[in-house]
């Protein structure tokens, strides 16, 4: 048993994929934050570099890059490089 | 007054219009109004810059936006009134305005220093990002802010 | 470019026109524009204020206000590109403004800190007084800040 | 023989005299600022306590309040009250 979780991509994560969304498997039991990151960085080893700077926003609030929180396929997750608005 | 009145947010791909973010936070119990108004600079570390083009999380970026407010609105000695916070996104060329934070309060302090801690925070907080492109024709950049790399929830202000 | 054609200073009984005022300071090598407008408030500790009128000692007050000019453009690390600086005299109702500075820079730090400068100074150094109206009727007011009382020129930032 | 001074007034000084300027003889070998103001609180005094937080500028410039320096009868001299601008 998997759940499927939506990404949202922006700015460099987006054009370097060529892509403003994907979609990443993980096993049920391990659904969480570090293991979200650590199968992207193995699918897509382009973007790798940028994750190390990058953020999870999940339901639309960061997540802490040192907490592993349990991700749920409908939540809303999003991969945030830098910003730089202003 | 309920807080949310006394915020305006807004993103959008419209020419940002002065007078109106002005007016949306005048109030007769305000004595100061402060303002930030960021614009396309025409060169990078001597590249010279033709325009930027700003992309968004939007729904996210308007309740980091929000927390902001809230944050000056309960800070700054509650002196703040009212506040401004406009974004424009998609292509800004040299000489037009990304952003313009307009913020009233009762004496100049309080505005002054919100209005530069707003500034301050959008650019490390809110998920809205820049690609510079440049006259040369070399090869466009997406910016990025080394504060945001660093963020945890630990330094988080809110 | 000149270090005066860099300054537009007015005083005058017009009412401030934020869009010229945005407009002369702009440049393309500006990336911040930051501003404060002080207005007429409709209180003053508990007291209703009508208006506020304005006089002023004009030729000392240009030149007190070119200081500053000069100051902020020799300070804040070569950062500033252009700077306005309107004050309006005579009577000056509820919501209305007295003071415009706008000015612009490469980056965000200088100009936020120039303008908080300006203001501080203007009001303790600048030759231009406010007497308060107030709607009950009680005797009208000059006021005076209490920096000015103080001034000697071993204190002044110039 | 003795210098004929006229003094700009603004503001509160100026309401509470009724005049926007005034003229002070002082003989010509007093005449300094220190002695300006000592006569002004004489012949005005109710001004004096106003004088006592007020500059004086002579010829657009401040001069401190413990400077007693030497003026001109073509000099530009002006009571400053407190100031309240902005």
């Amino acid at each position: 048993m998997s759940n499927q979780f939506k990404i949202l991509l922006f700015a460099k994560v987006k054009e370097v994929i060529g892509k403003d969304s994907i979609f990443i498997d993980l096993p049920l039991d391990e659904s969480t934050s570090f293991n979200l990151i650590r199968k992207l960085k193995h699918i897509y080893p382009q973007i790798s570099s940028t994750l190390e700077v990058s953020l999870l926003a999940v339901n639309q609030e960061y997540i802490s890059r040192d907490q592993d929180i349990k991700i749920n396929s409908n939540d809303e997750i999003a991969i945030i490089p830098p910003v730089s608005g202003g | 007054m309920s807080k949310e009145s006394r915020i305006f947010i807004e993103i959008s791909e419209n020419i940002i219009d002065l007078n109106y973010w002005y007016k949306i936070v005048s109030d007769d119990s305000s004595g100061a109004t402060s303002s930030f108004l960021g614009t396309t600079r025409n060169e990078f570390k001597g590249k010279s810059v033709e325009r930027l083009e700003y992309e968004t999380y939007e729904p996210m970026a308007i309740k980091e936006i929000e927390k902001i407010c809230k944050t000056i609105l309960n800070g700054f000695e509650n002196d703040i009134k009212k506040i401004g916070i406009v974004h424009r996104i998609g292509n800004v060329p040299v000489g037009e305005s990304s952003i313009l934070i307009v913020i009233s309060s009762g004496h100049r302090k309080s505005s002054l220093e919100a209005v530069h801690y707003a500034i301050d925070t959008i650019k490390s907080t809110v998920p809205i990002w820049k690609k510079e492109f440049y006259t040369d024709g070399s090869e466009n950049q997406w910016k990025g802010n080394c504060e945001s790399c660093h963020f945890n929830n630990n330094n988080h202000p809110h």
